[in-house]
């Protein structure tokens, strides 16, 4: 109670002095660009909101006395993990609310007027005029059967314009951002445009109507980093333009750092903490807020990141893998088809005992397709793929093909825990299975023994009874790793094990992995998109792209460069929880420490010089090495 | 003849053929009528007796519902497949048979034979044209004769007088006398050709008869499909005089009940080949469209047991499964009263040759038989089918009887369409019926003689033949119904045929029609009319 | 697009054919011989033989099935056993009067069955659609024989407007026909859409539930707008499959509602093909019901294609 | 990662919200439909016929086969309730024992079509490939066939009897299930767990009992109750057409097809096993509905 009570003063202190705060004046100058006349108002304002819906009989609420306000050309993010309630703020800024929810105090105020108590017709006017939205999917969010042109005059109509008028004017706004050939795209349907693309033509359509306010609810979550930094610029540039009054909705402290001027941050539907967003970042005043910010894995951390309950931070030293390990997996020109196509393109790589090697890449770039494959679940069309260790074995034979012992000594490990756990069975089943299936335990003592792998996963063996919708995400996930573990394997492969889960949840389940392989000499096959995660717990690192390894090295080595130029692209887009003014000479939304300047072309090729190239490998030495040609 | 079956590739003819009509009983039917007295059973039929007489209209164009015979049926009298209801308003035979099973003059006007019965005239009568204006002569009619006996036709009449005729002996000395020699003698011989396969087609027209329907009779064709429907229109030079109608449309409809509703939805005027079930023709009845003609007695039920098949290959079996029943009760039960029991003998009470000689139900008997013959506990599948509405009410009924004798009796439902191809004559035991209104001679030989195509129970009795063979060539009209009764009393005895019932036909039609008069199985088309 | 036709149709095709092989080889395994099925009684082993040879089943069954298929390409179908003659005759006749009733019944059930679902899946859980909802549930629990026994005994019988039965043979003229094909259609459009409106209600819910929808909203369209324009396509496509099913059902299953109203149309001369054993008659029915079907879902899909330009497209970029 | 709904930290504290779908726990499942007035008024209905049906003998003095020619066409009075048939029999009785025939037959041969549906369908979605394409190949030619038509041919050639209604319904019907199942199947079939033991290298018939049935079980059971309602329909229509039970077996079609007629004259004698039959329908359809619901099936998707 103390908690939200606290952060909601804070909020009401600021709307009941109407000013003060480090945004006062810039709220004034942007006010001008309302109507006509001069009336000092908040363009969105949230007062003591409460959101709840009724669910076996009782209410639940999702949302507990929330406020804050935006003020024009400003931009206010409403941070949480899943489940804080922020969406369902955002929802509420546009007068929307989930089906069977309902407002149970407090109220909404958009551009003067109450947004809950319009009218439909006046809400309406509300939403084609002063208030707009983006949501997390364009795939989602665009109509499937409607060209994208035709959606977005639509949202033209509400002003005073002719038909031909409309049209040029959606095709400035498709060139205003920032889409190639207007026309052309015009002309397409949703699901002919790119993720990035969609979401562009969600953003113009949301400027259409040349709102005072925009709500951006979770905007890049959906997208590839790349695309993701260039969305960001993109809407960063044109709130500025246009002085808009921006509300973004983000789980991504990185995204939030880069994008706000203050900071909400919302835990369980309760406002914890709000403040500017530097002050926020460099001191968090709520114990929650800084156990978030620090969970955050960061670039610039050499290992594992801990967080204490207060927030502290300590970096684990990565314990070094012993210069003799044996290999444990070795990979030669692995090549895996889907049809006629190469999912993967000839991989060679090695995986040592107690190793963590890291698969990076964006989505499509393969590194998931050459998981599965060792796992046993599609066969390689060529290439060598083989287990090492007391017994050789050929992993290039589907898992049923493989003997028993070959099979159990290599296991996989799901990035959806929602998926991962078979839901009619309770938990320990999903650990005994193995057990029993691998002959590693008897019947009997089968349920013994997975209580004991279950706790291995730090996981209070009496959550083994429950079956996996009665826990959390974090705590399934664990249980999907104990049961990778159950069979006694020397490799584990980690499919985006930590992905949809949030920071803390993350930080966690990341320790305990850490802990395994120093405990168990365990090798880990990790496969992620997230540089930040792979950095704090990978010990080598191959980047793919298009199905081939474009760069293979050790992680320091690969972290500071030089580098492929697509790594380089990868490491640029990352966004570090640090706001644009604390990160200073970086510039907004660049993670690179200083001190390690990016190698251009030109230094690529240099290094390559100084060790010597072998066809289309340049060596820069200590196994790192970066493929020949650009993108 | 009804059932007939023949030939070559068709299926089921008769089925329909046969048709209809079953009775339902006056009796119960008071019952319910009046409101019901409580387990009471009064009389006083409610249903009336006959239609509504008086003077017609003159013209006016009546509408027939008919269940077609078959997708392939035709306007050959002669054949198996022949659309019944067109024949007797198309054509003519040399004699026909009155409202009291006599032979009357129909085209002939007189006939006579020697003293052996096997020589015999006919004097035809003059100046009948056919309506493709050619006038009859015996030629005609020898033609016609010789066709029934041609082994090709295989009309279902040939199978009755061919042991009789030579077709070579068939003569026509004059053009309006017409002479047959026998193969053997035989009285009966006139009243075998009162059968509706007997009608008279114009010389040389065998192969187009099918479609042309060229008779004498008060209609002629204006349209026919098989299956489908059809138009006759009057006959203006009809010997008789032209009939009372202008046409006739015939519609084919192979659903009892979508007759039914056509009838009450005044679509149609009346219902052929249709017995109604009781419940059925009370809502007729109470209709303010339509109405109940009741054809007294018009056919009999039968449940043949087929002496070849087991069980009913042992005579004391077959005895036994007539003694266990009661027709009463079924009467009760099947005809709700309308019909009278037939203890199973199949000549109709009260026609010229009929016996009333019966055997007492006793089902104690029954089981001693059983016993005898080593059946005790009997179990038998009773086959019935909605193609006579009366059939599974009479199989109930029979169930419900036999119970007492410890016979148990399954009742089988079998499809309607293919019940005469593949149940009768097929199963062991099934329920079926027969139009009254034929000799008594051809009747039992047709239905009981060894051999016969149409012996259902394929029973063969030595004794039976004979005295059939004995009555024919008896000339004493006494003497003659002796032995007919005799060998009624062997069929009662020892015969495979259960008769529980005769039954009257209900016959729904619009309470617009007149003078409705149904004789045999056939009504007079000339007199009929419409209210004026 | 075209290669796309080619292929469905091709695949159409090798459905319908392998359809044809499933009823021709179900026929061959119905006990008993077809001859001696036909000459019931008269089976004599001399007759069974001549009516075999007549009839050509003394050949080799794959080699008859080849001969039949390819005849029934050209339309040939054979011999009826009952009436001597061609098949295909009054098969194009009956199924003419059939496809009568199917349009009048997809015509008046989809239109209104879409109307009804659009406004009850719109109306979420108030009168409207607890009106339609009941209404439907209602629809489905009482087969069609009682409605169409229903129907008769009020509009024809009771108060005569309409024929209770049809009077005409299959040939009759369509103009004929007409007055006839009002009850069975409503008969048939009872059932039918119950389980359209069931289906158009549902996936308008889902689909006004989804997030173009709400986006749409939230750009001040207006409702009409919303639902028209952005819900509609999405949330017909679910629907289309259960019209297509429904429309094949009615070819094949009208067999009730005709028998009630003599209704000449393809049940009915399915029915009497099935009774009296007509093996050419009853495969070419199953052709036909076949080929309806597989006709009616390549119609499904072609809507569906021109409802969502994902199918009409294909797929091209995306990441 | 935006909230669907609330979900709980990692806290280990039990889900909320979301509706609770366990396995195994039929009595959430019941509770879950109980809320819901229409699916508590379908199981009722179920539930009353299933009752009724046991209880026929005990529940009405008369027996239904009986003939009483002595009180045929009977209105309804305080002896007979719902009056009697053309033959005299109790109509009330008829009705009452009805239910056996249409409840244990309808039973019967849903069960079967969806065992077989359900034991094809998993299998044709598990394998994939060849087998699944052969499958599904095969399954869209049945499905052209008119089920009528299949139905019709069967029960004309081997006879009315009730093994071979359910033989004829399992015929038809079992394809429809085949895609449904599949459908789902297929939904289950990449989901991690069975990737899981796919990796392992489990056997296809374990990885069916284990994984992937528990997991359609709603599908299933769905398709059961809504299938039990069409077979109830479509068995009565057989019974209409002439095709189901032998006389004299109480059963709804035959008896709606032998007194129609007489409508207007005894209307309860029609009218009430179409009252009957229309009920027990109902309360499937809405037993299906609300178990679709209470386990968040998409009934009519799931029916394509």
């Amino acid at each position: 109670m103390s908690a939200e009570r606290e952060p909601k003063q804070e909020a009401g202190e600021e709307t009941a002095g109407g000013a003060g705060g480090p945004s006062e004046g810039r709220t004034d100058a942007t006010a001008w660009q309302g109507e006509g006349i001069y009336r000092r108002e908040v363009p969105a304002k949230v007062e003591d909101l409460s959101v709840a819906y009724r669910a076996g009989g009782r209410d639940i609420t999702v949302a507990r006395n929330v406020s804050f306000e935006v003020a024009a050309g400003q931009t206010l993010a409403v941070v949480g993990e899943s489940g804080s309630g922020k969406s369902t703020v955002a929802g509420a800024l546009l007068g929307h609310l989930r089906h069977g929810s309902r407002i149970t105090s407090g109220s909404v105020e958009v551009a003067g007027r109450d947004v809950f108590s319009l009218g439909n017709r006046d809400l309406k006017a509300l939403r084609a005029r002063d208030i707009a939205m983006v949501g997390q999917n364009a795939g989602n969010a665009l109509t499937p059967s409607m060209r994208v042109g035709t959606q977005l005059e639509e949202a033209l109509l509400a002003r005073p314009l002719s038909r031909a008028d409309r049209r040029a004017e959606a095709r400035a706004l498709l060139e205003k951002v920032g889409l190639p050939e207007p026309d052309r795209i015009g002309r397409r349907y949703p699901h002919q445009l790119s993720g990035g693309q969609q979401q562009r033509v969600a953003i113009a359509m949301a400027l259409a109507a040349r709102p005072r306010v925009l709500v951006l609810d979770e905007p890049t979550t959906a997208l590839d980093v790349v695309t993701q930094a260039r969305i960001l610029d993109l809407v960063a540039g044109l709130s500025a333009e246009l002085g808009l009054a921006t509300v973004l909705v983000s789980h991504d402290l990185g995204v939030v750092a880069r994008m706000a001027d203050h900071v909400v941050v919302m835990r369980e539907g309760e406002v914890v903490e709000a403040a500017p967003a530097e002050e926020l970042f460099a001191s968090p005043r709520h114990p929650y807020t800084g156990r978030l910010l620090a969970s955050v894995p960061r670039v610039s951390d050499a290992g594992l990141a801990e967080v204490g309950e207060d927030g502290t931070r300590t970096v684990r030293d990565r314990a070094p893998v012993p210069e003799d390990a044996p290999d444990v997996v070795s990979l030669e020109d692995v090549v895996v088809q889907y049809g006629r196509s190469r999912a993967v393109d000839g991989v060679s790589l090695g995986l040592r005992k107690g190793e963590v090697l890291a698969l990076v890449g964006e989505s499509g770039s393969g590194k998931s397709t050459l998981a599965w494959s060792m796992a046993g679940l599609r066969s390689p069309a060529s290439g060598r793929m083989r287990l090492h260790g007391e017994q050789e074995g050929d992993l290039s034979a589907g898992a049923r093909r493989r003997p028993m012992a070959v099979r159990r000594r290599i296991q996989l490990a799901f990035q959806n825990a929602d998926t991962s756990l078979n839901p009619r069975r309770i938990a320990r089943e999903a650990v005994r299975r193995p057990l029993h299936f691998f002959g590693l335990a008897s019947r009997s003592d089968a349920d013994s023994r997975a209580r004991e792998v279950i706790e291995d996963v730090a996981l209070d063996p009496a959550l083994s009874d429950r079956l996996p919708q009665q826990l959390s995400g974090g705590q399934r996930q664990r249980i999907g790793i104990a049961r990778a573990l159950a069979g006694g394997p020397d490799v584990v492969v980690a499919d985006e094990v930590t992905t949809a889960l949030d920071v803390s949840v993350q930080a966690s389940v990341l320790a305990l992995l850490d802990d395994l392989r120093t405990e168990r000499d365990l090798a880990f096959v990790f496969i992620s998109h997230d540089l930040a995660v792979v950095r704090g717990i990978a010990d080598r690192v191959a980047v793919m792209k298009d199905g081939r390894v474009v760069e293979e090295g050790p992680v320091e080595a690969v972290f500071t460069g030089p580098n492929h130029p697509y790594t380089r692209r990868l490491l640029e887009a990352v966004l570090e929880p640090a706001p644009a003014g604390a990160q200073g000479a970086e510039g907004p939304g660049t993670a690179r420490d200083s001190g390690t300047p990016l190698p251009g072309a030109a230094q690529t090729a240099g290094a390559a010089e100084a060790t010597g190239a072998d066809g289309a490998w340049i060596d820069l030495g200590g196994g790192h090495r970066i493929r020949r040609g650009g993108e | 003849m009804p059932r007939s079956r023949e030939g070559g590739g068709g299926p089921p003819a008769v089925p329909r053929r046969t048709a209809l009509l079953g009775g339902l009983g006056a009796v119960g039917a008071a019952a319910l009528l009046s409101g019901c007295s409580p387990g009471g059973r009064s009389a006083a039929p409610v249903l009336s007796q006959g239609a509504a007489a008086g003077t017609p209209a003159a013209g006016g164009v009546l509408r027939i519902a008919r269940p077609p015979a078959s997708q392939a049926e035709t306007l050959d009298p002669a054949g198996a497949l022949s659309a019944y209801e067109y024949l007797g308003a198309l054509y003519n035979r040399l004699v026909r048979m009155d409202a009291d099973g006599e032979t009357a003059p129909d085209l002939a006007e007189s006939w006579e034979s020697d003293e052996q019965g096997v020589r015999w005239t006919f004097r035809l009568r003059d100046g009948v044209r056919f309506h493709d204006g050619a006038r009859l002569t015996s030629a005609d009619a020898a033609y016609t004769l010789r066709r029934l006996v041609d082994p090709d036709l295989a009309s279902p009449q040939g199978t009755v007088l061919s042991p009789l005729v030579d077709p070579g002996k068939v003569t026509a000395p004059e053009p309006g006398v017409l002479g047959v020699e026998l193969k053997e003698p035989n009285f009966e011989f006139p009243a075998l050709l009162t059968n509706y396969n007997c009608y008279v087609i114009p010389e040389g027209s065998g192969d187009a008869i099918g479609g042309t329907g060229i008779g004498t009779g008060p209609f002629r064709l204006e349209s026919f499909s098989p299956g489908g429907r059809g138009r006759i229109v009057a006959y203006d030079d009809h010997w008789e005089g032209p009939p009372v109608l202008d046409a006739i449309e015939m519609y084919s409809m192979t659903d009892i009940q979508a007759r039914t509703n056509a009838l009450l939805a005044g679509q149609i005027d009346l219902i052929s080949q249709t017995n109604l079930d009781f419940a059925t023709a009370r809502v007729v009845e109470a209709s303010d469209r339509a109405t109940i003609a009741r054809s007294v007695n018009a056919q009999w039920y039968v449940l043949p047991m087929l002496t070849t098949a087991e069980p009913f290959t042992d005579p004391k079996v077959r005895k036994a499964m007539k003694l266990a029943y009661d027709p009463r009760h079924v009467v009760d039960v099947a005809l709700q009263g309308t019909g009278v029991p037939g203890n199973d003998n199949p000549v109709p009470p009260g026609t010229p040759y009929w016996t009333d000689y019966s055997v007492e139900r006793d089902p104690e008997r029954a089981r001693a038989l059983l016993k005898k013959a080593g059946a005790e506990g009997l179990e038998v599948d009773l086959y019935t089918s909605s193609y006579d509405p009366v059939f599974t009410p009479m199989a109930l009924a029979y169930r419900d009887s036999a119970a007492e004798a410890g016979i148990g009796v399954t009742v089988r439902n079998a499809s309607a369409d293919s019940y005469y191809t593949q149940i009768w004559m097929n199963k062991p035991l099934m329920a079926t019926y027969w139009y009254t209104g034929r000799p008594a001679d051809q009747l039992l030989n047709q239905v009981f003689r060894s051999g016969s195509s149409y012996n259902e129970t394929a029973w063969s009795n030595g004794d039976f033949d004979g005295l059939l063979d004995q009555a024919r060539r008896t000339r004493d009209p006494d003497r003659r119904k002796g032995l007919y009764q005799d060998a009624q009393r062997l069929v009662v005895d020892e015969g495979g045929a259960m008769t529980p019932m005769f039954a009257d036909r209900l016959v729904g039609l619009s309470r617009e029609v007149l003078n409705y008069r149904e004789t045999g199985f056939e009504f007079d088309y000339r007199s009929i009319g419409l209210r004026p | 697009m075209l290669t796309f036709l080619t292929r469905r149709l091709l695949s159409a095709a090798g459905t319908v054919l392998l359809a044809a092989l499933l009823v021709f080889a179900a026929v061959q395994l119905l006990p008993g011989d077809v001859a001696t099925q036909v000459l019931g009684q008269d089976a004599t082993p001399e007759a069974v033989a001549a009516l075999r040879d007549q009839l050509d089943l003394n050949r080799p069954a794959a080699l008859r099935f080849v001969e039949w298929a390819a005849g029934a390409v050209r339309g040939d179908f054979g011999t009826s056993l009952v009436s001597g003659e061609p098949v295909a005759g009054s098969l194009w006749l009956h199924l003419r009067n059939t496809l009568l009733i199917a349009a009048a019944t997809v015509a008046v059930a989809v239109t209104s069955s879409i109307v009804l679902g659009v406004v009850a899946g719109l109306y979420r859980d108030r009168w409207p659609d607890t009106l339609i909802s009941s209404l439907t549930l209602a629809g489905m629990s009482v087969p069609e024989f009682v409605v169409a026994t229903l129907l008769v005994l009020a509009l024809s019988i009771t108060v005569p407007v309409l024929p209770a039965v049809v009077l005409d043979e299959a040939s009759a003229p369509v103009g004929d026909l007409l007055p006839a094909v009002v009850l069975p259609t409503v008969a048939l459009s009872v059932v039918m859409t119950a389980y359209i409106v069931r289906m158009t209600r549902t996936s308008v819910i889902d689909v006004m539930a989804s997030e173009f929808v709400t986006t749409a909203r939230l750009k001040g369209l207006g409702a009409w707008r919303v639902v028209v324009r952005h819900a509609l396509p999405s949330a017909l496509l679910p629907t289309l499959n259960v019209i297509a099913m429904n429309v094949a059902w009615l070819v094949g299953g009208v067999v009730v509602v005709e028998n009630v109203f003599n209704y000449p149309g393809i049940g009915k001369l399915m029915l009497e093909a099935v009774h009296s054993r007509d093996l050419p008659v009853l495969q070419a029915v199953a052709v036909v019901g076949a080929v309806v079907y597989v006709l009616c879902n390549l119609a499904a899909d072609l809507a569906a294609m021109a409802l969502n330009p994902r199918l009409r497209t294909g797929e091209r970029s995306a990441r | 990662m935006s909230e669907a709904e609330p979900n709980p930290v990692d806290t280990g504290g039990p889900v909320k919200g979301r509706p609770a779908r366990r396995a195994g726990t039929a009595r959430a499942t019941l509770r879950s439909m109980l809320r819901s007035k229409p699916a508590t008024a379908g199981l009722v209905l179920v539930a009353v016929h299933v009752l009724i049906a046991l209880l026929a003998p005990l529940l009405t003095p008369y027996s239904p086969t009986a003939n009483a020619p002595g009180s045929a066409l009977l209105g309804p009075s305080a002896g007979h309730w719902a009056g009697t048939d053309a033959l005299g029999r109790d109509v009330l009785a008829r009705v009452l024992h009805g239910g056996r025939y249409a409840l244990t037959v309808s039973f019967a041969a849903t069960a079967c079509a969806v065992a077989l549906g359900t034991l094809v369908g998993c299998a044709a979605a598990l394998k994939g490939g060849r087998l699944d394409g052969l499958v599904m190949r095969v399954l869209d030619a049945v499905l052209a066939v008119p089920p009528i038509l299949a139905l019709l041919v069967v029960v004309t050639v081997l006879g009315a009897g009730p093994a071979v209604i359910v033989l004829a319904v399992t015929v038809v019907y079992a394809p429809q299930v085949v895609r449904v199942v599949r459908a789902a199947a297929m939904g289950v079939a990449p989901l991690d767990y069975v990737t899981a033991a796919r990796a392992r290298g489990e056997r296809t018939f374990p990885i069916l009992v284990r994984e992937v049935l528990p997991n359609i079980a709603d599908v299933v059971s769905v398709e059961f109750a809504m299938r039990a309602s069409w077979v109830v329909l479509l068995i009565s229509s057989l019974s209409f057409l002439g095709f189901g039970a032998n006389p004299p077996t109480p059963d709804w079609g035959l008896m709606i097809a032998e007194n129609r007629t007489a409508m207007t004259v005894v209307p309860w004698a029609s009218l009430a096993p179409i009252v009957a039959l229309a009920t027990l329908v109902l309360g499937l359809n809405l037993s299906a509905d609300g178990l679709a619901k209470a386990w968040g099936v998409d009934r009519v998707k799931e029916a394509q």
